[in-house]
């Protein structure tokens, strides 16, 4: 199991390298640098910038340098001095931009996350044990409209809505003056009053498809001799299910943890400009279009350990509870 | 046939022992949404006794392991015991017909694999594959005996033992797919015996091993059996299996129970055409002059909706007559507790069928 | 025991091979036991037929616009009429609008009025076209019969365009975009992740590592850099293809750790242990009798993507990545109604949603009872 | 209208100024002056000094719209995403040591009481108010100015430059005193005021030596060390964080900085604020007619938000106080007409300086010969303008609202000519093939398209970006239509905005449409009347040449051109506007005759919205950048009317 962890970790760090390079390769992608979306920007608003400040700007920032040198100062700036750079945009270190919003990512799709396996657990047993019952037609039914609805166009809806029947705009995550305040019971009851409706927009698809492959794969051992067996020892019927078949149905979902981040980031990058969530999901928008690329390189670059440290402790897991894994991959 | 010879005077001791369980006229229907229903077994009568084994033998689909998974219940949602009983009587205790009892319910439960327990056919795909051998024999300890897992342990690593596990105290903490064929039927066998029932059901619990296990399985069961003197329905469609570990024999057919005895008579002087066709597809120890070539029986086993309002057996029947395909034949007593099913014992007899 | 068994009784055989003769008419039966499996079979179907005879069943060409029609409600579609002594006739038709413009609110004001009858012809002779592209043809099947009378049963949007023939024609294009990726990321997530399963080793580890590193990329920024760096001379179209199959070449991961993960367990199973040791190819070993033992994974995978990619569609139009005007599909449609403006006065704009939400719906239900009825182990 | 700036400017700046100071004599007098409430504890407190010493000796007095408002409230708006500065600069920034006044006629005194320009139009000499503070208290004098001038004299320094930094005309700084100092030009320069008074304006004003001078090392020896020390690169980087100029975003960033403005910085604008607040600056040197120190109105509280949609129902929901920015669309309209009553705000006008919906600019200076020559010829274009049917445009996608019209000033304008706003502006498709045939252009080919001269078939591709303007993508979709029914090949190619801007050194782009600047503000802004700047993207090369930024690719501009460009150099060394309007109007008439660029429409009115219980909010407003609307009609003297 050990030796087990530690490739995985090496093979973790290895895995962190490589989004790093192409974090970096993705910010260099579009054509033209932060300057020109600068002047480009300036231009939109009837504003104009002389062509010399524009060459010591170009210096300043060190454009123009061969990629490698840039990607280098980048990354060793990064490991050794845990400076992940400047922003153009904000004119100061990207370190004071992000950490604030990537915790809010972070707390919105963790409570996502959990939403959606409370949700999604009852209800994907029901369905299969009670396979072609009306429960199981409805749970089905809305799961899938779950998965079909667009997400940012669920959010908008239900902006729409809440305007319309509560005359309340739910954007935000804190109500004005909560933003800035310290957490206090009062400001964690602000927060919930605002964050149902993104955690709702958020978790909806992704219950819905975890209800989906739980239920296949509990159909599948439901029919599995050992479910017989167990009933045989004189088992509940209710302590067999959830003993046995659940228990073994459960391994594939433990592999998606991970894998729900993710598409989670991804949709939160939406629905976050839909419902203006201070995550970094619309910084990080905001900055690759701006070409903010230091920023925009940190953000992705963290949003992708985030997920591999998620599949990390996902495969840890799946090891962890099935032993067929643990000892299939001595 | 030295071990059939061996039997008889085991049987002799307990004759005179009560039935603890008794299957009788019972019939079961499987319903599908899109086919007419099938009766899979038909009017069925067995009785089990301590200390004693019945083998119920057939081909594959013949019903025996729907029969034997009813009297526990075991069977899907979509079968149905639609008529006779299945009354169990443990020893000073009030007669229960299972047949009755609602599934999950209390009662049921508390047979189930604390007074009737049984071993399946595949030990691989009948232990869960993640959980260690020792978990799943303890919860039977648990769930009866209500036993602390300290103590469940130490009766299971007790158990492995006694079946022959070598270092049972590693071993129950195992996974199954890291036993060998054999040591998983062994370790299922010491989970079904965990709580001493009165009443085991083995489902083909050799079929899936090799010869030299399935021997030493065989003793192992026997052994137990005279340990903890319980009675043993023995489900095997191998008739060599039959004749070395059981007392009585009963042989089905497409659902029906053709015939059944003592296996000394039913071996000896089978009645039923079916019966007698299984004996001569076997070969004889005998004498190199008088040694017969195997028979194999005529036709192919029709798929049960086929089958005959008569004698399932008809389409096959060398000797059959007018009322085979129509008329059941009725369960004729042959003496003995040796019973068959066949219109040729009821006709005016002219000659016994050889 | 020199005792032989009776299993080798020559009637055990046949039995055996009667069941397998019949697996797919078995599976079908099973499949048409799922009522609501076969009802969204056709639906799909009715789909994509309507994606082949777009041309033929819009009334309007999707890019002819109305100044005097800019965001007209839904007219609907009546095929009756009562003359004045209350009896009724056959008479399809449509109401014509009274409009007025309201300068200070500037906007069109519409009453759909009872009293102008526009005549609906089935049929409508129309100016000649090719029906996809291939076969000449000069009718419609329906169609108003005096011109410029307006015909918007399902309403205009902004531009005063019919919905009706923008949602076909988007039908059109958003239905045959899914098919694409979802085969390609199939096809590379079987086999790969088979392989990777089946042979674990250096070659495991190694997909594992490409798929996790593929996987821990948010798609949005890759969607982003890439439509970016797409070359600039490319049609919208092709740029979206392009995306489409970028799209697959991240979607196959999902697929391929399934299958692995699926693997990884059904290696130690006996029955491929047993077909190991029938000498059977490796090949044959995973496409026969591996892959099948899943079949239910792979399907119910494979059609949870297609509605994925659908999806994929309408969330980079929402960036402004995916497909651009002119070129109509579901998601430029639906890009259009992202507005408060759209959602309170002219809701009709939401159809294409609608739409999204009835050809998923139909493909998951299609694809679960596909699922269930070649389930191995079916009731 | 623009006549009466500058110079005559500089006349009414000294009678105004005096008349101030005379009203103020009167008004100190007569009555005692008056400060905000929320101000009255800390000055009893002691942690403020009274309102008689805050003030400058002459404040400024301010003359209500409507009548004089009373302290107190919140101003709710909102910002799209964090780097909106824009809106920030149009409430708050805009203080510059000149102003215009409401109508935008004239130029008035501000920071600066009074100014003097010497008749060679070199030396500008102001007066600043005597006891003017930044809001920490300390005195804002000549000195802050200097600091201004000396720091973007810094060759390694960059600031936003505008005339501080023109090679053409370098400007010296000298400082008479305390409240005086002058600007002497190395040439005569006619346009500093107007810069001045615009948005553009306020870098110079927007400095305090005493606090930004820490991060300078001419006055702080470490300065370069403690930059370091705090994580920046140079000094510079430092100076641009803590320091930013004028309008930067992240000048509001920093609570610390000193303003001279009416409201100042309370919770910041930093990267991940979800919303930024300015509370009254209790030095502001702006008192009402009778003597009430401004702003009325406390707080500004502005919601930062990427959400057009969370914002299009705050305004609805009657969450927003005053904005016209980002929501205040045409398709929203009919939206916020209907919910006037439930949110209880009302629409005002706005008219727009913009003299355009879209500009069709051909590329004269097309890097392919033959497609140059064709872009060039003015029968060409005059083809294309006959094709477009602009009522039609206006009625789908403009709801019926605006005209017909070229590229030419506004009917406000002083500079408005009808011919020029008129001409080829009717759909005529004979008119077209007619200017076709003269362009040379070839008979149509089988597709009923025109062929070029050499009977290749004819191919326009125009870049167009679907982002900016949600409505120019329908236009284009109507105008690809209306020209290939005329027999013009279209191919639109809808790109990012960066690339946009990329592909104008380049030159291998036919076409690209932008907005209709230079309504209003025309001798500011003449970048469709001449090839004025990098904007003329119809004559990249040729404004190359004129401005010699990127000589790479400069080219000699054709004749015409290079005489506006002559009239140009010489409007801008012009101290008499009534000269300077001259030169425009000899401009003009060069654009006229040559029409290098198309227009589509006059756009129709904008509005704004306002809640019901705000008040002295004249209406319409103009609508402009440099006259950055609404701050020219001093917010700070818009009130809550208690109800």
């Amino acid at each position: 199991m050990l030796g087990f962890i530690g490739k995985r970790l090496i093979a973790m760090i290895l895995t962190m390298w490589a989004v790093s390079f192409v974090a970096f390769a993705i910010i260099q992608l579009p054509p033209g640098d932060y300057l020109t979306t600068y002047i480009a920007t300036l231009a939109a608003n009837g504003d104009r910038v002389d062509p010399a400040t524009i060459e010591a700007l170009r210096r300043q920032y060190g454009f123009g340098e061969p990629y490698m040198i840039q990607y280098w100062k980048w990354v060793s700036g990064i490991i050794f001095r845990g400076d992940f750079g400047q922003s153009f945009e904000w004119e100061a270190p990207v370190t004071t931009l992000i950490w604030g919003r990537l915790g809010n990512s972070i707390l919105l799709e963790g409570l996502a996350v959990i939403v959606m396996w409370l949700v999604a657990l009852p209800i994907g047993i029901y369905a299969a044990v009670r396979k072609y019952s009306l429960g199981d037609y409805l749970a089905t039914i809305g799961g899938f409209i779950g998965l079909a609805i667009p997400n940012f166009f669920f959010a908008l809806i239900l902006m729409y809505l809440s305007f319309i029947w509560f005359g309340e705009t739910i954007g935000g995550l804190f109500s004005p003056g909560m933003e800035n305040a310290r957490w206090s019971p009062a400001r964690v009851w602000d927060f919930l009053s605002h964050a149902w409706a993104p955690i709702l927009v958020l978790s909806m698809a992704g219950t819905a498809e975890l209800i989906r492959i739980l239920r296949a794969n509990l159909l599948d051992e439901l029919k599995k001799p050992y479910v017989t067996t167990a009933r045989a020892k004189g088992l509940s019927e209710f302590r067999t299910i959830m003993k046995y078949p659940v228990r073994v149905a459960l391994n594939p979902l433990v592999s998606t943890i991970g894998w729900l981040l993710p598409a989670l980031v991804s949709s939160s990058v939406i629905v976050s400009v839909v419902l203006n969530l201070p995550t970094a999901g619309p910084l990080l928008l905001r900055s690759l279009t701006s070409q903010d690329m230091f920023l925009a390189g940190a953000i992705i670059m963290l949003l992708g350990m985030l997920t591999v440290i998620g599949t990390l402790i996902s495969d840890l897991l799946l090891a962890w509870i099935d032993p067929r894994i643990r000892y299939g991959s001595k | 046939m030295g071990c059939v010879m061996r039997l008889i005077p085991m049987g002799g001791k307990n004759m005179t022992q009560k039935p603890i369980l008794s299957i009788a006229d019972m019939s079961i229907v499987f319903s599908s949404p899109d086919e007419a229903d099938i009766e899979a077994v038909r009017q069925v009568d067995l009785t089990l006794t301590p200390g004693k084994t019945l083998a119920l033998v057939g081909e594959s689909g013949c019903g025996k392991s729907v029969t034997a998974r009813a009297v526990l219940r075991l069977l899907d949602k979509n079968a149905l015991i639609q008529r006779g009983s299945i009354t169990f009587e443990p020893k000073g205790e009030k007669p229960v017909d299972i047949a009755k009892l609602k599934q999950d319910s209390l009662p049921l439960r508390a047979i189930r694999g604390n007074q009737i327990s049984m071993i399946f056919q595949e030990p691989m795909s009948s232990l869960s594959p993640v959980h260690t051998i020792g978990d799943q024999i303890d919860e039977m300890m648990t769930i009866h005996e209500g036993l602390k897992p300290k103590q469940a342990r130490e009766r299971t690593v007790a158990l492995l033992d006694q079946v022959g596990i070598p270092g049972a105290r590693e071993r129950a903490d195992a996974y199954p797919f890291q036993l060998s064929g054999g040591l998983r039927q062994r370790a299922m066998i010491a989970m079904a015996l965990a709580c001493k029932p009165q009443v085991l059901i083995a489902d083909e619990p050799t079929t899936a091993l090799d010869v030299t296990t399935q021997a030493q399985i065989l003793d192992l069961l026997r052994q137990l059996q005279a340990d903890f003197g319980m009675a043993m329905l023995f489900i095997t469609h191998d008739l060599g299996v039959v004749a070395e570990i059981a007392d009585e024999v009963a042989v089905m057919y497409l659902g029906d129970v053709v015939e059944q005895g003592s296996v000394f008579d039913v071996f000896a002087a089978p009645k039923h055409p079916y019966t007698q066709a299984l004996m001569s597809s076997i070969p004889k120890m005998a004498r190199k002059a008088d040694r017969v070539r195997l028979s194999p029986i005529k036709g192919t086993v029709p798929a049960p909706k086929d089958r005959p309002e008569g004698c399932a057996f008809t389409s096959r029947c060398p000797h059959a007559f007018e009322p085979c395909p129509t008329i059941r034949p009725a369960r004729t007593d042959l003496g003995n507790g040796h019973h068959a099913r066949c219109h040729l014992l009821t006709r005016v007899p002219v000659e016994e069928p050889a | 025991m020199a005792v032989e068994t009776m299993t080798d009784i020559p009637v055990s055989t046949p039995i055996k091979r009667a069941k397998r003769e019949s697996q797919t008419a078995l599976m079908w039966r099973r499949f048409k036991r799922h009522r609501l499996a076969l009802v969204s079979l056709w639906i799909v179907a009715l789909f994509y037929l309507i994606a082949i005879l777009a041309e033929f069943l819009a009334p309007h060409d999707p890019g002819a616009y109305s100044a005097r029609y800019t965001y007209a409600p839904p007219q609907g579609l009546q095929l009756f009429s009562t003359d004045e002594n209350g009896g009724w006739r056959f008479f399809p038709h449509v109401n014509g609008y009274s409009t007025e413009v309201d300068r200070e609110a500037m906007r069109r004001i519409f009453v759909v009025d009872p009293e102008i009858e526009i005549p609906v012809q089935f049929l409508a002779p129309s100016d000649p076209y090719l029906l996809a592209g291939v076969i000449p043809m000069s009718v419609k099947l329906i169609g108003v019969t005096e011109a410029r009378a307006p015909f918007y049963i399902l309403g205009a949007d902004r531009l005063g365009r019919d919905l009706l023939s923008r949602l076909i024609h988007g039908t059109r294009i958003s239905l045959s975009i899914g098919l694409a990726g979802v085969t390609l990321s199939l096809f590379f997530g079987i086999i790969i992740g088979g392989f990777a399963g089946y042979y674990g080793g250096w070659f495991d580890s190694a997909v594992m590592r490409v798929i996790e590193f593929i996987r821990s990329m948010p798609t949005i920024p890759l969607w982003l850099g890439l439509a970016a760096a797409m070359p600039k001379d490319w049609s919208a179209l092709q740029t979206y293809f392009a995306i489409t199959i970028i799209l697959s070449l991240i979607g196959w991961t999902e697929l391929a750790r399934v299958v692995r993960g699926r693997f990884l367990s059904l290696r130690t199973e006996d029955f491929v242990t047993a077909a190991q040791l029938d000498g059977a190819s490796d090949w044959r070993i995973i496409t026969r009798h591996m892959v099948p033992s899943f079949m239910s994974h792979i399907i119910a995978a494979a059609t949870l993507a297609i509605p994925g990619m659908i999806l994929a569609e309408t969330a980079l139009s929402f960036l402004g990545l995916g497909l651009q005007a002119p070129i109509v599909s579901w998601g430029t449609l639906l890009q259009d109604a992202q507005n408060i403006r759209t959602l309170a006065s002219a809701p009709w704009l939401l159809a294409p949603g609608v739409c999204v939400v009835i050809i998923i719906l139909s493909m998951n239900f299609f694809g679960d009872g596909l699922r269930d009825a070649a389930d191995p182990h079916g009731r | 209208m623009d006549n009466t700036r500058g110079g005559p400017g500089n006349r009414t700046g000294r009678i105004v100024s005096g008349a101030l100071t005379a009203m103020l004599m009167m008004s100190s007098a007569a009555l005692a002056q008056q400060q905000a409430p929320m101000l009255d504890e800390l000055v009893s407190s002691g942690a403020l000094p009274p309102l008689e010493e805050r003030l400058p000796a002459n404040p400024l007095v301010v003359e209500p719209v409507e009548s004089v408002g009373v302290y107190g409230g919140t101003w709710r708006s909102a910002l799209r995403g964090g780097l909106d500065n824009a809106w920030i600069a149009r409430t708050v920034a805009y203080d510059g040591l000149v102003r215009y006044d409401r109508e935008w006629k004239e130029i008035v005194p501000n920071l600066a009481e009074s100014w003097e320009v010497s008749e060679d139009a070199r030396t500008y000499t102001f007066k600043l108010r005597e006891g003017l503070k930044w809001n920490n208290g300390t005195p804002f004098t000549s000195a802050d100015i200097e600091f201004a001038v000396q720091l973007h004299k810094e060759p390694t320094y960059v600031g936003p430059g505008g005339f501080l930094r023109n090679p053409d005309n370098p400007v010296n700084i000298e400082v008479v005193d305390e409240t005086t100092f002058r600007f002497v030009f190395e040439n005569p320069t006619g346009v500093l005021m107007d810069e001045l008074a615009s948005v553009n304006g306020l870098t110079i004003v927007s400095l305090s030596k005493e606090y930004c001078g820490q991060f300078y090392p001419p006055l702080n020896p470490n300065a370069s060390e403690e930059a370091k020390a705090a994580g920046f690169e140079t000094w510079e980087a430092m100076m641009l964080n803590r320091c930013a100029w004028a309008t930067e975003t992240i000048r509001f960033a920093n609570p610390d900085l000193p303003f001279m403005n009416a409201w100042m910085v309370e919770e910041p604008l930093t990267g991940n604020a979800s919303r930024v607040t300015f509370v009254r600056n209790p030095y502001y040197w702006k008192v009402d007619t009778e003597g009430n120190q401004l702003p009325y109105i406390d707080r500004l509280d502005m919601r930062v938000s990427d959400s057009l949609e969370e914002l299009t129902l705050m305004a609805l929901n009657g969450e927003i106080d005053f904005q016209d920015r980002h929501i205040a669309t045409v398709a929203n309209q009919p939206l916020f007409f209907d919910g006037q009553e439930a949110g209880d705000y009302r629409l005002g006008e706005n008219i727009p300086s913009s003299m355009n919906t879209m500009t069709i600019q051909f590329n004269m200076n097309h890097v392919d010969p033959v497609r140059r020559e064709l872009f060039a010829n003015r029968d060409f274009r005059i083809g294309i303008s006959h094709l477009l049917d602009r009522q039609e445009i206006i009625d789908v996608v403009f709801t019926g609202q605006g005209e017909p019209f070229q590229a030419a000033p506004r009917p406000e304008s002083p500079f408005y000519d009808e011919e020029m706003a008129k001409q080829y502006t009717e759909f005529d498709p004979e008119a077209a093939d007619a200017a076709f045939k003269a362009a040379g252009l070839g008979e149509k080919n089988g597709d009923g398209f025109y062929t070029m001269p050499d009977g290749s078939p004819l191919q326009i591709t125009i870049d167009t970006i679907s982002a900016f303007r949600t409505e120019w993508t329908d236009m284009m979709e109507l105008i690809q239509l209306q020209l290939e029914a005329g027999g013009i090949d279209v191919e639109l190619n809808n790109i990012d905005r960066t690339l946009y801007y990329d592909k104008r050194p380049l030159g291998d782009y036919d076409a690209q449409i932008w907005q209709g600047d230079g309504g209003l503000d025309v001798i500011q802004e003449p970048r469709y009347y001449m090839p004025s700047g990098p904007e003329s993207v119809w004559a990249f090369r040729w404004q190359a040449w004129f401005n010699g930024t990127t000589p790479d690719v400069a080219e000699e501009p054709a004749p015409w051109a290079k005489q506006q460009m002559d009239l140009y150099n010489q409007l801008r060394e012009e101290g008499d506007a009534a000269k300077r309007d001259e030169l425009m109007k000899q401009i003009l008439q060069l654009a006229k005759e040559n029409f290098p660029v198309i227009g589509v429409s006059l756009p129709g009115n904008g509005y704004f919205i306002a809640k019901n219980n705000m008040r002295n909010i004249p209406e319409p407003m103009l609508h402009a950048y440099l006259f950055p609307t609404p701050a020219p009609y001093d917010p700070f003297q818009w009130y809550f009317a208690a109800e």
